[in-house]
């Protein structure tokens, strides 16, 4: 049982504990896709929706474990879900909608190795989210995630057209940009406190 | 592009150019800053004047010294140098440790310009960089504030201008308490004076306007005078060195934000005229958000990130944990700039209207 | 494999160092900024991610004939999964405070990129002997980059190493290092350190070449 | 700011205000230069197909009479200047600093120089179709610079009408005051072309505008407006690039030309002032283009002023003639943002030249080698392109040869060079050159696709 | 996870479903077996050390007792029930008493937002003196350095020495409200001396407090009798 209120929790999820430049997770796609801001966008709505799905699903999952009293399957059960998830929400946005088959189709797969997904799941099972919780809590992190990879892709396709230094070229300066970002984020703690 | 090697001089059109040149507007900016850092200098003393040349000779020799070692032409020359240690030692409280400062300039020409490829090239403003990058590493020196015109507004009190606020002068690496040890019978605990904002946040005092409007009040080293830094700041404007839809749409939207705010309790929030005039906003909104690299090209862009760096300073304020936010706010507009500026892009002359077909 | 394959030294080496998975691979990003905040955090998790790659790099070169191929992959994940699972338990033996510490990142070892991708790329190719020292070479430079990390971090950021004062009572120590901030700038100068070094060398290696072609010549 | 409603003056967004430097020579009327003792008359001074010369070498040549014919539709005949005897037919250097041919002529300094080639003509009885091929006879292009074969204008495309004439009397380019002395001193002319424009194109009304630094100009047509003529002269702000047709076309009708097209295509038909005033003067008589007003300015010259002068005239003479400083100096033939520099005073004046310009290294606005610093992002020139492009961004894209994004993201083609943004940069970038170059290498890119 | 990952492989013919899927078996009853056997192996030392953990933090806050006891405090319903277990889901106290099973004090646990996340704390409750006489943060993210002054700073501590939590008899409600003031300010005994610099982190506390003591104490007073009882049984 968790008694933080909901709005608590989406601001904490998108802006406070920012799931990327605060708790470090989904940090290889973060990395990786943010090169240009069209796929960052189109990630970050597919990593939106993703998560939703999925903590949805190990949210149910969990409460099975507990009844059946087989916590020491969590892992297990929340990466098999979650690959599964994946395909399947594959599969059926290629049946019931082309068009956004073609936006997100070839970042679902990607979406499987992205540990933000399966970190979301851990962490509403590690405070105990009750299911209302655990929904606002996987929307507020994969928005954060998705604002945090889309302002890291501006920013990116910007740092294009700079004089980076041949030697910060590519993740170093990828890094020291999300460094940045994540004390500018600092400023949003204790946000709704009082 | 010019290919003269005639006695008579020949290029490419255009073949006149406007007087105003780069270092001619930062040169102005350091102008129009000095006002306020002589401001500073005389309600802190001394310890304000040696954090201002610290900072600065810090910075203008780390840009040199970065230079030289990627191998290029050095640009102290273009004075930008001189205005992210200027701002930096702006916004840090006065009697902050030398060391500390030496560090943030550092960290802003390093990490905040040079490593971005220097002069324009940088996403955020430098001196913020290394002030955010001393908020998160030295957060209780950061909040360490003198009053103004220490001791006691003594404003013709000679004292502040021959004696030093302890903590500028601790040992590299130490807390300013390794002073304490080394010299006896000194204290430290003497200085804590709260920041106008502070007292808001913290115990619902408000501090009167003429105070913050003058600068009678503890705070960063050049943010307590609002009459100074709107002098300045309208110097820039007059001279057409800033854009003045910036500071315009910040100082409107704070108003705007923290007006509501006051109306829906008045009780616990403070009036606009205080969210204006006090902590850092109108540094930050004249001198700060308005550096030209880190805001957007686009005319209605600008727009944008005003009102989207005013609101969020006056919601940190207000609403978060932290009393003052405008760092916070420049930063986050810095790192949206991209987007703003790629979301509005200016529609080109002659370019079809939407659903006009040819 | 073909039997001419790299030395045993070579191959163990490969990961400790000339493929090191975070600083020159760029791998399994998320635990090296998460959980580096103090050495103690930095080693646990090193030595898990270890523990969990050896074994199952173990457990998938015993079976990798035996595997068809359709299932491979889900046959792994399965493998580690339950290898990252035994950590979860035996650290909450240990010590509940480090389990605390770490939290969700021991589960997070299933989706360490590194893990999978030795299962993948090399158990699932050579023999016992040759994956377990792969593996090993591979978990000692995953943990090597950890402490580096985790070293700084602490140092810098509370002046102690392994919870020991290193500085005397008057240490001002460099909080943001803590902080997920300093995560990001630490990482990112250790690549920027890597980066100039190799640089430097490549230069130097240039600058030899040219010398003796100006001799030869 | 261009704020409706509380600047009711007539202009379009963006632009710049460079200083004027009109003094030098607004106020000095016309006057005609002597006849240089050798001209060249370069077969090329107009876009299009080259003229294809009709004389022999050796041959004499009356001044008006026909030297040279049209090359094709595009193309306009060329006209001897003075009475004297073609010297050759050969290469000569040209403003781009290439070799072009041209007809040199050597000028009898006996002959009375009186033209003796022409017909009184009734132009009311042309038609329109009659009305192209006179105008192409008597070899006028468009003298604001373009040079860009008139009668072409005057030939209307299939499905295209124009109802409105524009008629750019801006002049916005600083230094140059041709079309302000023509303005005040041949009004009859410029009315009877803009009649004839008229006629040829069947269009409603003509719109003349002026800048609003020549008000005098703005009096003086509009006192001269004839009866009949369906003619208003409208007073437009001053400001550069006020004469490009795009922009004036918006100033004057409020009417867009859409990207990658012309005036036509929003029903509009774009003439200068001196175009008009030629073609008014030549058409009743039928006489060819051989001379043209000139402004010769700038700091390097001692005697700046408004110069009537021969097609050919090489600027060597007409530098002896007004005092040059032979101070170091830039000559530039048009204006100072758009016309071209030229390392050598043995070129003529061609049909298209507005000005001679000298202007001394000192000149506060004169261009020094001055250190280029990098974009600071200001946004001067996104405020002051007319095209509302981003030179800013565009570049930033040029220094890393992104040039097909410049293109197809930020719209690189609509640039027409009008060097605004090269004006006000202030870390001395040279945009303008910068899109010249990656416009050419898009234009390559593309040729063998 | 079979069916996921089949779709993105080609199947060759050679295979046989059979052969897989005993295979598959075979892989996973190995690590169904290696996981129970694992998990078999460390309950009991997972068990000791998280009952450790409680006991050890109770016991400090709680100094002179040697015996605790878990109660679970159904607020809702004004309801206190022994919850040795930990099943409840309710908010949980913990009573401890001396060698002689008398009640030395009520450990109660707490939390609530602090500056960057949740902060929870264990405070000690003496119904004999009406007041708080033990505290201690269980866990936070609070900034090192700064915010993390609430568990280093002496002084702060020393605001719970004895804090003010009176119960007005009457009403059954706390007399004054807990309440954190400015550093150097404190005047009444339910007030809390702010930490120097630290004010957000210090007023969390109080705050945390303030709402714990509004909720909590009034049910275990109205149900001391049971919980003293607790003790001697």
């Amino acid at each position: 049982m968790n008694s933080a209120s909901l709005s608590f929790i989406f601001i904490d999820s998108l802006l406070i504990n920012n799931l990327v430049l605060a708790v470090f997770l989904g940090i290889c796609p973060f990395l990786g896709v943010s090169g240009k801001l069209e796929t960052a966008t189109r990630m970050g709505g597919a990593v939106i929706f993703v998560m939703l799905v999925s903590s949805t699903l190990t949210f149910g999952i969990n409460r099975l474990l507990i009844a059946v009293d087989a916590e020491y399957l969590r892992i297990i059960a929340y990466i098999v879900v979650i690959a599964s998830t994946v395909q399947l929400v594959e599969m059926f946005i290629k049946k019931t909608s082309p068009a956004l088959f073609r936006a997100l189709g070839i970042y679902l797969p990607l979406i499987t190795t992205n540990c933000a997904i399966l970190g979301v799941a851990m962490f509403q099972t590690f405070r105990e989210y009750s299911f209302i919780q655990s929904l606002v809590f996987s929307i507020g992190s994969g928005l954060g995630f998705a604002l945090a990879l889309v302002i890291m892709s501006g920013i990116r396709e910007q740092l294009n057209l700079a004089d980076v230094p041949n030697v910060a070229k590519g993740t170093a300066i990828a890094l020291m940009v999300a460094g940045i970002l994540s004390m500018a984020f600092m400023g949003f703690a204790g946000l709704g406190s009082n | 592009m010019s290919v003269g090697t005639h006695a008579i001089d020949i290029r490419t059109s255009p073949h006149i150019k406007g007087r105003v040149t780069t270092d001619t507007i930062m040169l102005n900016v350091v102008y129009a800053l000095l006002p306020v850092t002589a401001f500073a200098v005389f309600v802190f003393g001394l310890s304000a004047f040696l954090l201002v040349i610290v900072t600065t000779g810090t910075c203008v020799l780390t840009e040199h010294v970065l230079c030289k070692l990627a191998r290029k032409p050095s640009t102290v020359s273009d004075y930008s140098a001189v205005i992210t240690g200027l701002l930096l030692a702006l916004t840090l409280p006065p009697g902050f440790p030398l060391w500390m400062a030496i560090v943030g300039s550092v960290i802003s020409i390093g990490l905040g310009k040079a490593l971005f490829g220097g002069l324009g090239m940088n996403p955020f403003n430098p001196a913020l960089v290394g002030r955010a990058f001393l908020q998160a590493a030295f957060p209780v020196a950061i909040t360490t504030w003198t009053p103004a015109f220490w001791p006691e507004m003594q404003i013709w009190s000679t004292e502040r201008f021959t004696s030093i606020v302890l903590p500028t002068v601790s040992l590299p690496f130490m807390r300013p308490e390794s002073v304490a040890s080394f010299i006896n019978g000194i204290t430290i605990d003497g200085f804590s004076g709260a920041t106008p904002l502070s007292r808001m946040k913290f115990d619902h005092e408000t501090t009167s306007i003429i105070d913050l409007f003058v600068g009678m009040t503890a705070g960063s080293t050049g943010e307590t005078s609002s009459a100074l830094i709107i002098l300045g700041g309208v110097y820039l404007m007059a001279r057409r060195m800033m854009n003045w839809r910036i500071p315009v749409a910040i100082l409107g939207s704070a108003t705007v934000v923290s007006g509501i705010f006051y109306a829906l309790n008045s009780e616990i929030y403070p009036t606009p005229l205080f969210v204006l005039f006090s902590g850092g906003l109108m540094l930050g909104a004249m001198f700060m958000a308005s550096d030209m690299v880190g805001s957007p090209t686009t005319p209605l862009g600008v727009w944008i990130y005003g009102i989207l760096i005013g609101s969020v300073t006056v919601v940190i304020r207000l609403k978060g944990g932290l009393p003052e936010g405008t760092m916070y706010a420049i930063l986050l507009g810095n790192a949206c700039t991209p987007l703003i500026d790629n979301l509005t892009q200016p529609r080109i002359f002659g370019a079809r209207k939407k659903g006009e077909r040819k | 494999m073909s039997k001419a394959g790299p030395s045993q030294a070579s191959i163990f080496l490969n990961g400790l160092w000339k493929e090191n998975p975070v600083f020159v691979q760029v791998l399994g990003m998320c635990p090296v900024l998460a959980v580096t905040n103090s050495v103690r955090n930095a080693i646990a998790m090193g030595l898990s991610t270890m523990f969990v790659l050896v074994m199952s790099s173990t457990l998938v070169s015993l079976v990798r004939n035996i595997v068809p191929k359709q299932v491979r992959i889900a046959t792994y994940i399965l493998i580690i999964s339950t290898f990252v699972t035994i950590v979860d338990y035996v650290i909450k033996a240990v010590s509940i405070p480090v389990y605390k510490a770490l939290g969700p990142f021991i589960a997070l070892i299933v989706v360490n990129c590194i893990i999978l991708g030795r299962a993948e790329a090399f158990a699932s190719k050579n023999s016992v002997y040759r994956s377990i020292l792969d593996a090993f070479g591979m978990g000692i430079g995953f943990s090597f980059a950890l402490l580096c990390l985790g070293a700084v971090r602490e140092i810098l950021g509370a002046g102690t190493f392994l919870g020991v004062p290193l500085f005397g009572p008057y240490f001002e120590p460099w909080i943001i290092f803590l902080l997920p901030s300093g995560g990001f700038f630490t990482l990112g100068a250790w690549l920027l350190a890597f980066s100039l070094w190799k640089e430097r060398r490549t230069r130097k290696a240039t600058l030899a070449a040219e010398h003796a072609q100006e001799l030869a010549s | 700011m261009w704020l409706p409603g509380l600047n009711s003056r007539k202009t379009f967004s963006h632009g710049i205000h460079p200083p004027e430097s009109k003094e030098l020579t607004q106020d000095k009327a016309i006057r005609r230069l002597p006849f240089a003792p050798h001209l060249i008359i370069p077969l090329s001074q107009h876009t299009g197909a080259p003229a294809k010369p009709i004389v022999r070498e050796g041959q004499e040549v009356a001044r008006g009479e026909p030297i040279a014919e049209p090359g094709g539709f595009v193309s306009v005949p060329m006209h001897a200047p003075v009475t004297g005897r073609v010297e050759k037919i050969a290469l000569a250097r040209d403003a781009r600093g290439g070799m072009s041919p041209a007809i040199f002529i050597e000028q009898y300094p006996a002959a009375n120089q009186e033209i003796l080639y022409g017909a009184e003509t009734d132009i009311d009885s042309l038609t329109p179709e009659e009305l192209v091929k006179a105008v192409q006879a008597t070899g006028v292009v468009g003298l604001g610079g373009a040079a860009f074969p008139t009668h072409v204008k005057l030939a209307l495309p299939e499905g295209k009408s124009v109802d409105t004439i524009i008629v750019n009397g801006c002049e916005c380019e600083p230094f140059l005051t041709t079309d302000h002395r023509v303005m005040l001193e041949q009004v009859d002319s410029i009315f009877k072309g803009i009649r004839i424009v008229l006629r040829a194109l069947g269009a409603k009304q003509a719109i003349v505008g002026i800048e609003t630094n020549k008000m005098d100009a703005v009096e003086t047509m509009r006192a001269g407006i004839p009866k009949g003529v369906p003619c208003t002269i409208e007073a437009i702000e001053a400001k550069y690039p006020q004469g490009a047709e795009k922009m004036l076309t918006k100033a004057l009708v409020n009417r867009e030309v859409p990207s990658g097209g012309l005036p036509i295509d929003v029903g509009v038909a774009v003439f200068n002032v001196a175009t008009l005033a030629q073609i008014g003067e030549l058409m009743p008589v039928r006489q060819g283009l051989i001379e043209r007003v000139v402004t010769v300015s700038g700091t390097g010259v001692h005697n700046p002023g408004n110069f009537l002068m021969a097609i050919g005239t090489p600027l060597r003479f007409i530098m002896d003639q007004v005092g040059f400083k032979e101070r170091e100096c830039q000559i530039i033939l048009g204006g100072p943002m758009m016309g071209t520099s030229v390392g050598t005073l043995d070129l003529p004046v061609t049909k298209g030249v507005t000005g001679i310009l000298a202007i001394a290294k000192d000149h506060p606005l004169a261009i020094r080698n001055g250190k280029v610093f990098p974009c600071i992002k200001c946004g001067s020139c996104v405020e002051a392109c007319p095209m509302h492009l981003n030179p800013s961004e565009l570049g930033l894209l040029a220094r890393k040869q992104e040039y097909e994004t410049m293109a197809e993201r930020y719209h690189l083609m609509d640039c027409f060079e009008c060097g605004c943004c090269s004006f006000v940069c202030p870390s001395n970038i040279p945009l303008v050159q910068y899109f010249r170059v990656s416009k050419a290498i898009n234009r390559e890119r593309k040729v063998p696709k | 996870m079979n069916a996921a990952t089949e779709q993105t492989l080609p199947m060759p013919k050679q295979t046989s479903s059979a052969y897989m899927i005993l295979v598959m078996t075979a892989v996973a009853t190995l690590c169904g077996l290696l996981i129970v056997t694992v998990y078999q192996a460390t309950a009991p030392a997972i068990a000791r050390n998280q009952a450790q953990i409680i006991e050890e933090s109770v016991f400090e806050v709680l100094p002179n007792a040697t015996r605790q006891v878990a109660f679970a405090v159904d607020t809702a319903a004004g309801a206190v029930t022994v919850d040795a277990e930990g099943q409840s889901a309710l908010p949980k106290v913990f009573a401890g008493y001396d060698d002689s099973g008398a009640l030395v004090g009520i450990a109660i646990e707490a939390g609530g937002r602090g500056y960057q996340d949740i902060i929870r704390i264990l405070y000690s409750y003496s119904p004999d003196c009406g007041c708080i006489d033990g505290f201690k943060v269980l866990d936070h993210k609070e900034t090192p350095g700064l915010g993390d002054k609430i568990i280093t700073d002496p002084d702060f501590q020393e605001n719970f020495a004895k804090l003010d939590a009176k119960l007005d008899p009457a009403t059954n409600r706390p007399v004054n409200q807990i309440v954190t003031v400015k550093h150097g300010t404190k005047t009444e005994p339910w007030q809390i001396d702010a930490i120097s610099g630290a004010t957000i982190s210090s007023k969390a506390i109080g705050r945390i407090m303030q709402s714990s003591t509004d909720e909590m104490l009034p049910v275990i007073t109205a149900h001391l009798d049971e919980i003293r009882k607790a003790g001697t049984s």
